[in-house]
């Protein structure tokens, strides 16, 4: 009877995994320098810390919460009052560990309220997520000692003393300081996972009922994961506010909650990593895709609807199915194929995307003149030519999209049924 | 003091207006091995719904090693000593072979709501789940998700969640429903294996199995038992031969085995 | 008293309206399994084809037709996203009718621009359907349709009239709806298409090999459910507002009303509109707070607590929350709703 | 009747059957062996257009293959899955009802007959299906599919989890459907009863039959039995 | 400076609930840029960069930078004024982090008080009237009616309700001694569909005026529902000319509904042709005449200073006098308030006199009473910090 099982202490891949993390954080603002493009990152740090607090109730519990915004952003709540006692000289706590209060705040707020939401799950949970999430906002509005009313609370992270000389006024510094929030958060959640009770939570979420017999309480489990997303959501909160300087109620808004299903969703809930490219999305969404075109709301909702439809696990889940062809080796033999589907595609939307632009155009700002620009072109809107050009272009595009699709299935298909007996084979042999 | 290690007394159980179990008695003393049998809608599943705490009884008492436990949930069950399995699959398939394994493992070696320790660092618990795969003959498919097993295999993991807490009193719904010949004399081989030196409560239509596994059978009629004694007395039983077993099938089934 | 009844009305003709949404929505969700978030969406789309409808054919026509062609958009949702993901479970199901919200309302907008447009309902619902006169002699009295004038209007400066005409459209609406619940209840208890689609929540396979079109029948289901919506909406959208912001501003209301109701109990749905719409309505007119009950009871209140802003709630102010509160009471003391059978 | 011609089913991507071949005549019941795992119930469901297959399915001299399922059900095969299936919010009555088919004109079934084929049912007819003993939801399953009034009936292990006694009863009800020309293709795992009731019995391995004869023939041959059905 | 290009951006919500307003004020930013490019004394050309918030303090902030990275120094803004109070701040922040490279804070349409009082900045000049002066001209004018003797305060739960509110009662109070107040409700923002109950409230209040701040759908739904329910008297409010609110009025409320404000649709000479061509550009109405103002004191500041540089220009725009259409006004060298005319206007049919007509409702906006600068001057409490 031996042991089967080798405990491995030196994991390469996870170690240069982490390093490669860790430096993407650490250069990503010596690439992107604008101002708007540092804040965007210290935004996409603190949304990957909330989607993935976020995934610890979704993906790995199966509880699906129409209401984490309430712990993000009570946590700032907390975190902004905080900063502004300190900078009363009320408190004496530095300003890098005001996420942390933050944090408490949104696990102290999860201990409260998580005891009412998790005693329930399946759609009665989704359904008290979203009853408490309506409440808290209202509230929010009502009770302006503490929520500031619709202006909100401001305060200034210029506070306190400087900390090895850091004010954290310029944008760079509060940058850095969330990124080592980032780090560590993304690998205290991640090493979650890989607990007794990380893995009872999954365990939860297939099947509760089983869970019960093998000695485990489960609203009990449902009730401490929450408490700990509650923690980090939390803390995602709080540099939030040190980010933003400013709380106001739309961050205990539905609004916000949304965001965090839709995103942690597209990023792929069934994955560790998926939130965290749900995260970068949503912050480039937000962020960019709207400044880029005003129909960035219809591309948003249509992109989600066709992720649900045809990649229901998320991107996460196109990355690993293609990462499995490539460790089998496969992935030169589809490679010509996934460029024809991209090349298409690209003439498809670009057709679609015209057509979408013009009509926006002469909606919104047809008195600005007929001429829309559109990926370097120039269209008229209330030319025909234009209007003929572009569903030529999308139509053309989609009928090439059509055969390119059916012979990447094709190939997927194969390549698949080739994967299916390799593993036959290796599993034979073993 | 008991010295049973699991106790029924007049127990009662009503859904809605239909009385299901109609006062049920019952003694099985640590170590032995009962099956239950019994006409389908008899009442043995709901039995056994009632002992693991999955319903509350109506009336009576469920004494486990002494102690009632009537009123507890089944997880606080669990951590008295007592598992079951189920009749229909009831296992964690998106978990790996392995996983699965290890989760029913977890709390009897005290890592209850851990949150501070990797699961990579319990040795007591990987070990012991090693042991179990090998047990049920799984170790090949220790990485598999559960969803992709065969049915048989799943019956197989199935009884392996069950037995993995290491409880002294195991119920075992059906265990070997819809296996083949083959498989189910391996299946008894293994139920025995892993259950030695424990109480055993099953329920089973394969009379092979019964007869082959049992030191004592219950015979449940319609919320009663009727009889409980030796296979043999069980046998010889006129009202069990005329309620359950009916005399052409029992000896073909029997003598088939 | 006049005051009273208006109320009552008020409140009845609103939760009827809730009615006519979460019927739809309760319909679809007790037969699919599905909480479609984009319901509220459709009541959006029934509203502005109801208008442009209007603007083509008349009212009348436009009420038949409005919804009928936004059970066939919602036919042909289903038949287009949501058969694909239903193998998938109930959670993408949700998300694809979240997904669909979004992008209805930008089309919305696109169409129909993005402020509101208007939609009055027909001549003859724009006049009252009775007058409440209270004659501080005469007493209370009801007038059919529009009071005159004179009636309204007292020579004599000691005595005081009100008249409260209570609109046409509002009784229409509460007509309309009661018709609904008749009709559904018939279809529910007297067909067995939900037998149908009952069973095919669960076993949609062993449904088919019966010999039943089961994605036939969601197809049609979620096209009747969509297409009340719709009803709802040329209704709603003429008696209140037709604008873009319209659907977020039911859209969790009626989820509130289904759950309170009982997940797929159509009388628990009914009768939770009804409550949410007098509950509202009535808290509106109350103006009490903590602040005034402490006065009540003669506690001293320092100066601090009388500015507080949570002391000085009225109970007006908190009406339009009340139904999310509701919401997580019912969940945590009765979580299979009012007249719910089911708790998942 | 029903003729399956080079059968192949895939779950996916696995190759489950490798060309299956039979024919089940008018009123005759056929028994279909084989071991756990064989691709028995996937015949089935590929008869009933409930997986994807490549191959010949003929019934009644028609092409029948990748048609819907509740089309083929129509045309008057009737299936009764391994898992039962019942519908477990519906009461046990609502079940037999829903086991008609619309617009169906008078069964030969009613469901008086089934109350009187499994008194039991009769006695929990308002209970919801969910709650009841496998034994019970086994009888419903047959019942409800009867109900569709089909001409072969496809019955996949039908008397798992049966207690002995049913076991025979369903026997003998299984002998009765063929007195009354429904044609039956049965699943087994039970030796005895396939043996007792079939005309003929075939023995499925590997995806594909690898015995097609009557009883009598299969006892003799003592290579099939070992290779296929024992171990 | 001639010839320079002068970047402002313009921060507000071109999705969600205040997306129609905004985007009329973003094209009238447009319009205008253009037309004031031609003009202005400094010789300079104005480019206005629309930036949508979605209404969010937070976007906005994201906005603020991304303008910056364009090279902005110019912001202007005004719906919502817990937006505004949030870019104030960021705006006094970022010139204290950041000497020279200061930006200034137009704001266009935001009323809160507070602005130009307790947190008042040298960065931020506002060009609308305030909710106090607002109302002490809208009392002004309803102490002379006679017919008011019950008083129905009605406004949105949210900081401009709540102003409107606080400076109705002082100013009833001082004004309007007979006057009782009978009534009060804050509503929740943009969520009531139904205000029947409300209109039920307030008839048997016995009111026979109401005064509400109320914009958008929750001023036309609050009408509408009046209508219906018999409910026959006054309306006092701010915004009724804003995009929506005409159509939902329709023919309703003639005569009944009262605005405030520091213009309205009939204001003769350039402004009508002006609104004019808008319109027929557009086919849209210009509301926002605070723009021509900005880009007036913009010009005539750049003019005075002789540069560009925010810093400078601020200087020349503390205290700045100007001419324009309707007579002169004066940005107030104490808050940064600009003293404007307001104008009464009451909702009736349009006639020749009064031809326009917003959304083509057939109805307009007829002035009744002009209120000169001083009288509805308001004395501020702002102690200003100013650099240097
Ligand atoms: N939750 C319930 N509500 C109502 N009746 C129930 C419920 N659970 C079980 N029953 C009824 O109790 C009776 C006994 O069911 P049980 O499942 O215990 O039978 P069983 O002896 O295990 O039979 P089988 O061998 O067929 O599995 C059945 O008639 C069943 O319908
Ligand atoms: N849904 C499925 N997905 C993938 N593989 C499947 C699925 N169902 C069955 N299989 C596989 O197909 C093969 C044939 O299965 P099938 O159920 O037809 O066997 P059977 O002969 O009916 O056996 P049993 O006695 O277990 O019912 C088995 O190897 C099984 O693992
Ligand atoms: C444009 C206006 C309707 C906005 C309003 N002035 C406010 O402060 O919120
Ligand atoms: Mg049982
Ligand atoms: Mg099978």
């Amino acid at each position: 009877m031996a042991a089967v099982y080798k405990f491995k202490p030196y994991n390469v891949g996870r170690w240069v995994i982490w390093s490669l993390f860790a430096l993407v954080l650490l250069a990503a603002p010596l690439v992107f320098t604008s101002n708007l493009s540092v804040t965007m990152l210290a935004q996409m740090g603190i949304a990957i810390i909330a989607c993935l607090s976020y995934n610890i109730l979704l993906g790995q519990g199966g509880m699906l919460s129409f209401g984490h915004a309430v712990y993000t952003g009570l946590g700032s709540y907390m975190a902004i009052h905080a900063l502004n006692a300190v900078s009363g000289g009320k408190l004496h706590i530095p300003v890098s560990l005001l996420p942390i209060v933050g944090g408490v705040a949104g696990m102290g707020f999860a201990i409260l309220l998580g005891w009412v939401t998790t005693r329930k799950s399946g759609t009665p949970f989704a359904m008290i997520t979203l009853g408490v999430a309506e409440l808290v906002f209202a509230m929010s509005l009502m009770f302006s000692e503490f929520f500031g009313g619709e202006a909100g609370v401001s305060g200034n992270r210029v506070a306190g003393e400087a900390f090895f000389g850091l004010t954290y006024g310029p944008q760079i510094q509060v940058y850095y300081l969330i990124a080592i929030y980032t780090f560590v958060c993304v690998a205290l959640m991640y090493a979650f996972t890989q607990t007794p009770l990380g893995r009872i939570l999954n365990a939860v979420r297939d099947n509760p009922e089983r869970v019960e017999f093998i000695g485990y309480n489960t609203q009990r489990v449902r009730y401490m994961a929450f408490i700990i997303a509650g923690f980090f959501a939390g803390i995602a909160g709080g540099l939030g506010a040190l980010n933003f300087e400013i709380v106001t109620a739309e961050v205990v808004g539905a609004g916000r909650s949304g965001a965090y299903l839709l995103f942690t969703f597209l990023g792929g809930a069934t994955f560790f990593f998926g939130p965290i490219i749900g995260a970068i999305l949503m912050i480039i969404a937000f962020v960019l895709l709207s400044e880029l075109t005003k129909a960035w709301l219809l591309y948003l909702g249509l992109v989600f609807l066709f992720m649900v439809m045809y990649a229901p696990g998320g991107i996460a889940s196109l990355i690993m199915m293609n990462l499995r062809v490539a460790k089998f080796g496969k992935l030169r033999q589809i490679w010509a194929s996934y460029l024809g589907l991209g090349l298409t595609a690209i003439v498809m939307l670009a057709g679609a995307g015209a057509m979408i632009e013009m009509v926006y155009h002469l909606q919104l700002n047809s008195a600005l003149g007929d001429t829309v620009k559109f990926m370097g072109a120039t269209l008229n809107a209330k030319s025909l030519d234009s209007w003929f050009g572009s569903a030529f272009v999308m139509l053309t595009g989609l009928g090439l999209f059509e055969l390119a699709r059916r012979q990447f299935a094709r190939d997927w298909g194969e390549i698949q049924t080739d994967i299916e007996k390799e593993i036959k084979r290796r599993e034979n042999a073993a | 003091m008991s010295t049973y290690a699991l106790e029924l007394k007049d127990l009662r159980k009503n859904f809605g207006k239909t009385e299901i179990i109609r006062g049920v008695n019952l003694a099985v003393s640590p170590g032995e091995r009962v099956a239950v049998i019994g006409p389908n809608g008899a009442g043995k599943s709901t039995l056994f719904n009632l002992i693991s705490g999955r319903f509350g009884p109506t009336s009576g008492e469920i004494l486990l090693g002494g102690q009632a436990i009537q009123h507890k949930t089944p997880y606080e069950i669990n951590r008295m000593g007592l598992s079951r399995s189920f009749q229909i699959t009831n296992i964690f398939p998106k978990l790996s072979v392995f996983e699965n394994l290890r989760c029913a493992v977890l709390w009897s070696l005290g890592y209850k709501y851990t949150f501070f320790k990797f699961l990579s660092g319990l040795k007591d618990a990987n070990e012991r789940t090693d042991q179990l795969l090998e047990m049920i003959r799984l170790n090949k498919k220790r990485d598999v998700l559960a969803i992709n097993l065969t049915y048989a295999e799943q019956r197989a993991l199935e009884i392996g969640v069950t037995i993995a807490g290491g409880s002294d009193v195991i119920l075992l719904d059906e265990p070997t429903a819809g296996m083949s010949k083959s498989e189910t004399s391996r299946f008894i081989q293994l139920i025995k294996e892993v259950t030695v030196g424990k109480t055993l409560l099953t329920v089973e239509h394969d009379m092979g199995v019964v007869f082959g596994l049992a030191d004592k059978i219950a015979v449940v009629v319609y919320g009663e038992v009727i009889a409980f004694d030796t296979p043999q007395a069980v046998r010889a039983n006129a009202k069990v031969q005329e309620a359950y077993l009916g005399s052409s099938v029992a000896d073909s089934q029997v003598g088939g085995h | 008293m006049e005051f009273f009844i208006i109320s009552m009305l008020n409140g009845l003709s609103y939760g009827l309206l809730l009615f006519m949404l979460s019927s739809g929505l309760t319909l679809i969700f007790s037969m699919m399994g599905v909480l479609n978030f984009a319901h509220a969406s459709f009541y959006m789309i029934g509203a502005y084809f109801g208008y442009t409808l209007t603007g083509w054919i008349g009212f009348w026509p436009a009420l038949v037709v409005a919804p009928l062609l936004v059970g066939a958009c919602g036919a042909l949702f289903e038949r287009l996203t949501l058969r694909k993901v239903h193998p998938f479970g109930h959670v993408p199901e949700l998300l694809v009718t979240f997904g669909l919200s979004y992008v209805v309302l930008e089309l919305v907008q696109l169409v129909w621009g993005r402020t509101a447009v208007e939609f009055p309902p027909p001549e003859i619902l724009r006049s009252s359907a009775f007058t409440l006169i209270n004659h501080s002699v005469n007493g209370l009295s009801v007038v059919w349709g529009a009071a005159p004038a004179e009636m309204c209007s007292a020579a004599d400066a000691a005595i005081r009239v009100v008249c409260s005409p209570f609109p046409a459209t509002r009784g229409f609406m509460m007509l309309v709806a009661l018709l609904m619940l008749m009709s559904l209840w018939l279809l529910l208890t007297r067909t067995r298409i939900g037998l149908v689609i009952q069973a095919a929540l669960t076993h949609p396979e062993m449904v088919e090999s019966l010999g039943h079109n089961v994605p036939r029948v969601f197809m049609l289901v979620f096209g009747a459910g969509t297409g009340l919506a719709g009803l709802a909406g040329v209704i709603g959208g003429s008696t209140f507002v037709t604008e873009p912001a319209m659907a977020a501003t039911v859209g969790s209301v009626i989820f509130v009303v289904v759950v309170v109701g009982g997940m797929g109990s159509l009388s628990g749905a009914f009768l939770a509109s009804i409550l949410i719409g007098v509950i509202q309505t009535f808290a509106v007119a109350i103006d009490y707070s903590f602040l005034t009950l402490a006065k009540d009871m003669g506690w001293a209140l320092s100066a601090a607590t009388q500015e507080n802003s949570f002391a000085k709630l009225t109970l007006s102010q908190v009406a339009p929350i009340l139904p999310y509160l509701f919401l997580v009471l019912i969940l945590i003391f009765r979580p299979k709703g009012l007249l719910g059978t089911r708790e998942g | 009747m029903l003729k399956v011609d080079n059968l192949h089913a895939y779950y996916g991507k696995s190759h489950v059957l490798h060309g299956v071949n039979f024919e089940v005549g008018q009123g005759e019941i056929v028994a279909l062996l084989g071991r756990n795992g064989s691709g028995r119930s996937t015949t089935a469901k590929a008869i009933m257009g409930l997986v994807d297959c490549e191959g010949q399915i003929e019934w009644q001299g028609q092409p029948i293959q990748g048609k819907k399922a509740y089309e083929v059900a129509h045309l008057g095969l009737g299936y009764v899955p391994e898992n039962r299936d019942i519908f477990p919010k519906l009461t046990v009555s609502q079940n037999l009802q829903l086991g008609q088919k619309s617009g169906a004109k008078n069964s030969r079934w009613s469901f008086d007959d089934m109350y009187a084929l499994f008194p039991r049912l009769k006695e929990r007819e308002h209970t919801e299906a969910g709650v009841l003993s496998g034994g019970e939801q086994q009888m419903l399953t047959l019942c409800r599919t009867l109900m569709g009034d089909p001409q072969l009936i496809i019955i996949d292990e039908p008397t798992e989890g049966l207690a002995p006694k049913i076991v025979e009863l369903v026997g003998q009800y299984l002998q009765e459907l063929k007195n009354r020309g429904i044609s039956v293709l049965l699943i087994e795992q039970k030796l005895t009863i396939a043996m007792n009731i079939s005309d003929r019995t075939l023995v499925m391995g590997h995806g594909s039959i690898v015995f097609d004869g009557t009883p009598a023939e299969l006892r003799q041959n003592a290579y099939i039995r070992k290779e296929w059905l024992e171990v | 400076q001639k010839g320079e290009t002068v970047k402002i951006a313009w921060i507000d919500p071109l999705s969600g609930l205040m997306a129609p307003v905004g985007s009329n004020q973003l094209k009238s930013f447009q319009f205008f840029a253009e037309k004031f490019s031609k003009t202005n004394p400094a010789g300079v050309k104005f480019e206005v960069i629309g930036i949508d918030n979605k209404l969010s303090p937070a976007e906005s902030l994201n906005a603020l930078k991304a303008a910056m990275d364009q090279g902005v120094r110019y912001i202007t803004q005004g719906n919502g004024s817990s937006v505004a109070g949030a870019l104030i701040e960021a705006v006094n922040k970022h010139n204290e982090r950041n000497p020279g490279k200061e930006i200034l804070f137009l704001n266009h349409s935001a009323v809160d008080p507070d602005f130009t009082n307790s947190k008042c900045s040298y960065w931020h000049f506002r060009f609308d009237a305030d909710t106090s002066m607002k109302i002490e001209a809208m009392t002004t004018f309803m102490k002379d009616d006679k017919d008011i003797k019950k008083v129905y305060l009605f406004n949105q739960n949210y900081s401009h309700g709540h102003q409107v509110v606080k400076f109705a009662k002082e100013n009833i109070a001082r004004k309007m001694p007979g006057v009782q107040i009978v009534g009060e409700d804050l509503h929740p923002l943009a969520q009531v569909r139904d205000f029947s109950p409300y209109i039920a409230k307030i008839k048997a209040s016995g009111a026979d005026t109401v005064i509400t701040g109320n914009w958008g759908s929750d001023l036309a739904l609050l009408v509408k529902a009046a209508n219906e329910g018999g409910y026959n008297g006054k309306f006092y409010t701010y915004y009724t000319g804003v995009t929506g609110t005409p159509t939902a009025l329709g023919q309703g409320g003639a005569g009944r509904v009262y605005q405030i404000a520091y213009g309205h649709y009939n204001m003769g000479g350039q402004m009508d042709k002006w609104s004019a061509e808008f319109k027929q550009k557009f086919n849209d109405d210009f509301y926002t005449h605070s723009v021509v103002r900005i880009y007036q004191a913009l010009g005539d500041a750049m003019a005075k200073a002789k540069s560009t540089d925010p810093v400078k220009v601020a200087a020349a725009l503390s205290g700045l006098k100007f001419a324009t259409h309707n007579g002169d006004v004066e940005i107030r060298k104490a808050d940064h308030q600009l003293q404007q005319p307001l104008y009464m206007t009451v909702w009736q049919k349009a006639d020749k006199k009064f031809p326009y007509s917003p959304e083509n409702t057939g109805m307009t906006l007829a002035p009744v009473k002009e209120f000169p600068s001083y009288v509805s001057s308001t004395p501020t409490s702002c102690q200003m910090k100013r650099p240097g």
